[in-house]
């Protein structure tokens, strides 16, 4: 079988939903936010496919680019943040930090 | 494509106000390293409160001249960014909130400005006005690529603003849920992004907005997987605006976060949401309540997504005893309110919107500066029980409080009201079973809303104080508050010219 | 906040209002013209044929778009001018120039009469020209009207028909001083608020000698009491809706937000003009009553002079939209005057009002929203054409039946209707939603109870009247049964309740559940003997009831205790104060020879034939009634003193004697005395305030049949003078 | 045919790093996992004719964001517990409702008429560099304030908790 489209939609919708997953089930916030980095590459992914099988020109692939580059900067803030929720609360387990509750 | 595309070098001359803006980041960035002391805040302050009103009168020269007809509405830079009166609008909107908080942050101790030693200080101020240019570049952009770029400047800045408290335990919690719900959120949008861009070849919202027309024409409803993109994108928008079911991140960041912050998120982030929700519906979506007769799937969900925001944020406010919690509940409701004006997907709604966004700005700022004023002078405590008594502490405070909470409430004769009555009338104007439903639950919400703003009342004035002593504030901040109170109460009495002014400006160019 | 820095809140203050202004105007003046068209505005027409071009009708007065046309005195006549111009490329015929009103529909009083300058109705106006047009209104036969407010109407012969029109006013000048007495209910209104500021500036100058101010307080519940016998005075009952003006007098009518179609409209007809005597009555004497009042005055009077504004707003208001904001602008101040001055549960009390009432209100607001844009295209006061219309008199003509819009899948009018009754009913109290009020009334400072009981429950069946009865009469005709049913349980409810209360002041707040029942029961006959015993039981339990807080907060003052048993042959105790209680007692349970029997019997007359079960059931309530006032007086008046009374802590500054009631309390009920008095034994004076305001709405909600109609005046004027 | 057999490998290779990475109990495992997947992806951008973008997910994801990633865990894991550092709740209903919208999106995927039309497979990187200096100036540079932004965002976060001890005194 020809290797088409849907194929690159199929691995990228798998990695969305190996992302969604981590992000509803792990407590580990390092965790979670690798979760967020499967779900943006299944995006770049899902653009550089439909640009390769249908739309031509290079948008989908500058999108892609910036995806990387503010995955990458976000993750820096995030891991930062994390660092920051470690020394404070000594825990980065998501479902510990309760000091604020309704 | 638009007739008036400009290239890039014929678009700057277009682009000063987000230009003004950038020079002011640089200059505070080279201020803070050249200057010492007392001066090097001062400086700071003056060039942030430069660029920002630099750019706001610069976005009024623009609207006044658009008003005029002396220059058209058109697109900058190749049709990424869109250059009419509905931006310029957002981008006067912002740049007086920023300025606002920047008067409130200045002597705050939370953003490091107030401290002795200062520290923090150029890097806040630097950040917040990169989340203006950040929000600029939003209500702007008429492209998938440059709403996901502006959208991000204003996120990844938000998290270190959320998380900006030296040590602070419930700072850096927020910030780290915000963290994690952010980019959650910028990944489902950015999937829904790219279904789009598949079904429509395109990153221009225009010319998705063809695509669907034409899709939702050749078979007689929207096509499932533009139906999946346009959802996927709204999880990004409406984590923006703080929608339910997007809004979990909100009392925890509004909580943790510095004051000034928490008022500004509040505010500037959720205006450039609207705004970008109103475009891309509008242009990108080309949504309207009813196709052949029937509700379309987009009022259904904007509708289901409004009444869930109003409802959750109204009745889990109910229980707060922390007043920014309270508040951040509050912005949640508030958020739901405006979306019932986003459901009917035309003109007047659009005008409600805007008016209840300035009246919000002018209330919910206020509200969080007096909070921040109490907060201050009871040793950071934000329990509603520091409020008991205030009345006869401050009364001047008090005033203004009582001021925004009504007015928050939507009472006459303030301003919220009239931005509610918008919200109502262009429901009600469209008509329909499910505007009427839509209707009721909003009023319904207004009622129980009563219930926590008056406990705050009631802590002011009902309520003997723990402490007898009079409880001062800041001149700027006293200044700045009844700032704020004077339209809140003006607005409510006679708003025809700023209701004219904005009907007149709330055009999306094309 | 220390003295100096209020300074600076002040300047900043007042720089910031006039910037606002400044910024407002400015904005106004840089708009292109064309935005400024109102919402739903008839937009300028674009039926220019290709060829020769043809005519743009256009009406202008001293070259402005908007009117109205000032018109001015000249001897007998009131004369204006203005033009009718043509903005369009071809000639223009306009066929009939004309005033708006017709023989069904008297829009205008008599004697006005309009004509181009060359004294036809008819012209043709060249591109760019204009053509002088008169209007002109002779006084004398405008049947003792004395104001005129309407529209001219030209019609041209353009493709697309439009019709242009101009506002026009005028007014003759009264008592001299056309600047207070042109505009007696704008003053009436906003008087307290002067007030509320001058202490406003009094608290920043550093007044500190608050007791002061209750002198202020009645000095200018005084005036509002004078204002507002000036204006029964001038009052003129004989102008009913088929003189002109729908009926209203002393209108003042201007454009407020011109996007919305909100309109500044006040003025009185006989239903309102009952209860801006009541309000104007009652609030002076609640001022007296407010000395009893001692801590945080400034804040205390603040709020009442609010509330007062609020009260007469409400009304004197003839336009939807600003009558909800007086309606909910009321509910701050009551909240604070009893959530403050209140008793040991004024907290609860004072929110539990409020939501009640914010409850009815909020939905209301939709129902105004939707009567809004279902009304019918008009015209505002200055000529300029609207698609809809929040103006009370514009929307008694919109036949909201005959359009068959629904709600829901449920009748338009009668969803509407049931809201606005449920908004109102809130407030009258009707049972299910009457239990906020016993909590409110034994909360509430003395002259707040007052107020309360006077005044604010009359705006619930005033609202009725004006808007559930004028605004959709046949749904009000398809719900009578269930109004006068709801009154009926108003009037037993209240009544048994009253008499298992041991507290004074509870009882008296459940006697008025129980006679407002008697205003539902009236109103749900919508016989003019009806509609008329409900304005009457509406003023006289004004009275009345005010007259009762006032006395239970004298013996509250004195006790502390409101608590029936604890009494006990205060008649010799306080002679004098007994006389007046039991005055005010019998007034209120109906005796003959005082107002409250007036009340009670034209609801029995005005309901027995069409609900003759429910009025004797009704009317064996008076027997209820009759019981627990009695029962009451009798625990409290007669029998021995309880001389543990002697020592008691509350009379130790006396001697353990209930001293006599002071000159104030006298004062403070001497002239609700009078009045219950005076209208038990001849009520002509209040009933021929209101005969004519009573014959319009009946005529609206019970359409008398053809062959009646010839005789309606005489029957309903041989049918209430068979009452006098 | 080649082609086929290499885009499966890849596939398999990215979505079993995947699966690692959302289901292993020990942290480092799972962020060791995630450089299968984008190196994967890596792959795949290369079948997919965007060799530039394959280039820069190795260098920033690899080489930048996965380091970054390393380094939180190691500060911040305690290593004792390392094996059950990764624990996860509600796995279940979670399952279920991601099995539910995969379903969806494989069936709108499949559903759907897509325009294709497949390009000849040509090097990107010098049409995208010509992109980002004509029409996609503007987000090149809204790219660099935000690598400021967070840059000094970062600064901040970090600079803080460095000094804090010496501040303290």
């Amino acid at each position: 079988m020809q290797v088409g489209l849907v194929h690159y939609l199929t691995v990228a919708a798998v990695l969305f939903g190996f992302g969604m997953l981590c992000i509803m089930t792990r407590r580990h916030a390092v965790g979670i936010l690798l979760g967020v980095e499967l779900i943006l590459n299944a995006a770049a992914l899902n653009f550089v496919a439909f640009e390769h099988f249908i739309s031509g020109g290079v948008s989908g692939q500058i999108f892609t680019v910036f995806i990387i580059t503010l995955a990458a900067s976000e993750a820096a803030i995030a891991l930062a943040i994390v660092l920051q929720v470690y020394r404070t609360h000594r825990t980065v387990m998501a479902d510990e930090l309760t000091d604020m509750k309704n | 494509m638009n007739s008036f595309s400009l290239d890039n070098l014929q678009s700057l001359t277009w682009f000063f106000p987000e230009i003004a803006i950038t020079v002011g980041v640089i200059a505070v960035i080279i201020w803070d390293l050249i200057s010492a002391g007392l001066n090097r805040i001062r400086g700071i302050v003056v060039i942030t409160l430069a660029s920002l009103l630099t750019s706001g009168f610069l976005s009024l020269a623009y609207l006044m001249r658009q008003l005029a007809g002396l220059t058209p509405s058109m697109s900058l830079f190749g049709g990424l960014l869109a250059f009419d009166p509905f931006s310029h609008l957002f981008r006067m909107l912002f740049a007086f909130v920023a300025a606002i908080v920047i008067v409130f942050a200045s002597p705050s101790s939370e953003t490091g400005a107030g401290t002795r030693k200062r520290r923090g200080a150029g890097e806040f101020f630097t950040l917040l006005l990169i989340i203006t240019l950040g929000l600029n570049l939003m209500v702007m952009s008429r492209n998938l690529l440059m709403i996901y770029l502006s959208l991000e400047v204003v996120s990844v800045i938000s998290f270190v603003m959320a998380g900006f408290k030296i040590d602070n335990r419930k700072s850096a919690e927020g910030a780290l849920k915000y963290v994690i719900f952010g980019g959650m959120a910028s990944g489902i949008m950015l999937y829904g992004m790219s279904w789009l861009f598949g079904i429509s070849q395109s990153l221009d919202i225009g010319e998705i907005g063809n695509q669907i027309a034409m899709a939702t024409a050749q078979n007689g409803r929207v096509p499932l997987v533009i139906l999946l993109g346009v959802v996927c994108m709204l999880g990004g928008l409406g984590y923006k605006i703080s929608a339910a079911p997007f809004h979990m991140w909100t009392p925890d960041v509004y909580e943790g976060a510095p004051t000034s912050i928490t008022a500004f998120l509040s505010v500037g982030p959720k205006a450039a949401g609207f705004a970008v929700l109103i475009r891309f519906f509008e242009e990108g979506v080309k949504a309207t309540t009813h196709y052949d007769g029937r509700l379309t799937p987009w009022a259904m969900i904007a509708g289901l997504i409004a009444m869930a925001t109003m409802t959750v944020g109204n009745f889990t406010a109910l229980h707060q005893s922390n007043i920014k919690r309270m508040l951040a509940f509050s912005s949640i409701a508030h958020a739901g309110y405006m979306l019932l004006g986003f459901c009917v997907f035309d003109q007047q709604g659009k005008q409600a919107i805007m008016f209840y966004l300035l009246t919000y700005a002018l209330m919910n700022l206020g509200a969080f500066l007096v909070v921040a004023a109490v907060a201050e002078r009871n040793g950071g405590n934000e329990d509603i029980a520091t409020y008991n008594g205030l009345g006869s502490r401050s009364p001047v405070l008090a005033i203004m409080m009582a001021i925004f909470l009504f007015s928050l409430t939507g009472l006459p004769p303030f301003a919220g009201f009239i931005g509610k009555f918008y919200i109502f009338a262009s429901l009600l104007h469209v008509g329909g079973r499910w505007n009427w439903i839509l209707a009721t639950v909003g009023v319904l919400n207004s009622v129980v809303s009563l219930f926590y703003y008056a406990r705050v009342v009631r802590a002011m004035y009902l309520t003997k104080p723990d402490d007898k002593r009079a409880l001062t504030v800041r001149v700027s901040w006293g200044t700045t508050i009844v700032a704020l109170a004077v339209p809140t109460l003006a607005l409510g009495i006679y708003w025809a010219p700023i209701y004219d002014f904005m009907t007149a400006s709330l055009l999306i160019g094309r | 906040m220390s003295r100096s820095r209020t300074k600076y809140f002040w300047a900043a203050l007042v720089a910031l209002v006039a910037v606002i202004l400044s910024a407002s105007a400015w904005a106004q003046q840089a708009m292109p013209p064309q935005q400024r068209m109102p919402q739903g505005a008839v937009n300028q027409p674009s039926a220019r044929t290709p060829g020769g071009g043809s005519g743009q009708i256009a009406m202008r007065v001293d070259g402005e778009k908007y009117g109205p046309v000032e018109m001015r005195r000249d001897g007998k006549e009131f004369r204006g001018e203005f033009w009718v111009a043509n903005d369009g490329t071809g000639p223009l015929n306009v066929t009939r120039l004309a005033l708006r009103t017709s023989a069904t529909d008297p829009r205008l009083p008599g004697g006005a009469i309009v004509a181009f300058d060359d004294g036809k109705t008819i012209a043709t106006i060249q591109p760019n020209a204009a053509k002088k047009a008169i209007v002109r209104w002779e006084v004398d036969k405008a049947g003792g009207v004395t104001e005129l407010y309407g529209h001219v109407i030209a019609e041209s012969d353009t493709s697309d028909r439009r019709v242009a029109a101009m506002g026009i006013h005028a007014e003759v000048e009264l008592g001299g001083s056309p600047w207070l007495f042109n505009h007696i209910l704008s003053w009436l209104t906003f008087l307290p608020v002067l007030g509320m500021l001058a202490i406003f500036v009094m608290y920043l100058m550093g007044y500190k000698k608050d007791e002061n101010l209750k002198w202020l307080g009645v000095g200018l519940m005084g005036v509002e009491l004078i204002l507002a016998i000036w204006l029964f005075w001038a009052y003129n009952n004989g102008i009913g809706r088929a003189a002109g003006n729908d009926g209203f007098q002393f209108i003042e009518h201007g454009v407020w937000i011109r996007s919305l179609n909100v309109e500044y409209f006040v003025g009185v007809d006989g239903t309102s003009i009952s209860m801006v005597l009541l309000t104007a009555l009652v609030s002076f004497v609640a001022s007296i009553a407010s000395f009893s009042v001692k801590t945080k005055l400034k804040g205390y009077w603040a709020m009442y002079f609010l509330l007062v504004t609020g009260m007469f707003g409400v009304f004197v208001s003839l336009d939807l939209f600003l009558f909800y904001m007086f309606w909910e602008i009321m509910l701050l101040p009551m909240y604070f005057l009893i959530g403050i001055w209140g008793g040991p549960r004024k907290e609860y009390a004072a929110i539990k009002f409020f939501l009640y009432t914010l409850a009815g209100s909020v939905f209301m607001l939709l129902a105004f929203i939707a009567l809004y844009y279902n009304a019918d295209p008009t015209y505002l006061v200055d000529g300029s054409p609207v698609l809809h219309s929040f103006s009370i008199p514009e929307l008694m003509r919109v036949d909201f039946l005959g359009k068959n819009l629904t709600i829901l899948t449920m009748s338009f009018v009668k969803v509407i209707w049931v809201v606005l009754f449920v908004g109102f009913a809130i407030k009258v109290p009707m049972f299910p939603f009457h239990t906020w009020l016993p909590d409110a009334h034994v909360e509430a400072p003395t002259a707040i109870s007052v107020i309360l009981a006077g005044v604010l429950l009359k705006m619930g069946t005033y609202g009725m009247l004006r808007l559930n009865f004028g605004l959709l009469p046949e749904a009000t005709q398809w719900a009578a049964p269930a109004i006068a049913v709801f009154g009926v349980i108003n009037i037993l409810y209240g009544a048994f309740c009253a008499m298992a209360q041991e507290d004074l002041k509870r009882l008296v707040a459940y006697s008025s559940v129980s006679h407002m029942g008697y205003c539902l029961l009236a109103m749900g006959a919508l016989t003019p003997h009806g509609i008329e015993a409900a304005i009457v039981q509406m003023f006289n339990h004004g009275t009345i009831t005010s007259m009762l807080f006032t006395l239970v907060g004298v013996v509250y003052d004195r006790a502390h205790t409101r608590e029936i048993g604890k009494f006990g042959g205060m008649a010799t105790e306080m002679p004098f104060y007994t006389a007046f209680f039991g005055f005010a007692f019998m007034a209120s349970l109906g005796l003959p020879g005082m107002s409250g029997f007036i009340g009670e019997a034209l609801t029995f007359v005005g309901a027995f034939p069409v609900y003759p079960v429910m009025t004797i059931l009704a009317a064996s309530g008076v027997i209820f009634t009759a019981a627990y006032h009695l029962w009451a007086m009798q625990r409290i008046f007669l029998g021995k003193f309880r001389e543990d009374w002697r020592t008691s802590h509350a009379l130790e500054d006396t001697g353990g004697k209930f001293p006599e009631m002071n000159f104030r309390e006298a004062m403070s009920l001497a002239p609700m005395a009078i009045i219950v008095l005076v209208l038990g034994f001849w009520p002509r004076p209040l009933l021929n305030l209101i005969d004519t305001g009573v014959m319009d709405l009946t005529a609206l909600v019970n359409p008398p049949g053809a062959s009646q109609i010839a005789h309606l005046g005489d029957m309903a004027s041989k049918a209430l003078a068979l009452l006098h | 045919m080649g082609e086929s057999v290499v885009f499966y490998l890849l596939a398999a290779l990215t979505c079993v790093s995947a699966g690692i990475v959302a289901l292993s109990r020990n942290i480092i495992y799972s962020t060791i996992a995630l450089l299968g997947t984008f190196l994967g992806i890596a792959g795949l951008y290369i079948q997919l004719s965007a060799d530039f973008l394959a280039a820069i997910q190795v260098l920033v994801y690899v080489g930048g964001t996965l380091t970054l990633i390393l380094f939180a865990v190691m500060l911040t894991a305690k290593i004792e517990n390392i094996r059950t550092s990764n624990t996860a709740r509600a796995r279940l209903p979670a399952m279920a409702v991601i099995g539910a919208m995969l379903l969806l999106l494989g069936m709108v995927a499949n559903s759907t008429e897509w325009p294709i039309k497949i390009a000849k497979a040509t090097p990107s990187t010098a049409k995208l560099g010509h992109a980002f200096l004509s029409e996609y100036m503007l987000p090149f540079e809204v790219g660099s304030v935000v690598l400021l932004g967070a840059m000094i965002g970062a600064v901040v976060l970090a600079r803080r908790a460095v000094k804090r001890d010496s501040e303290r005194e």
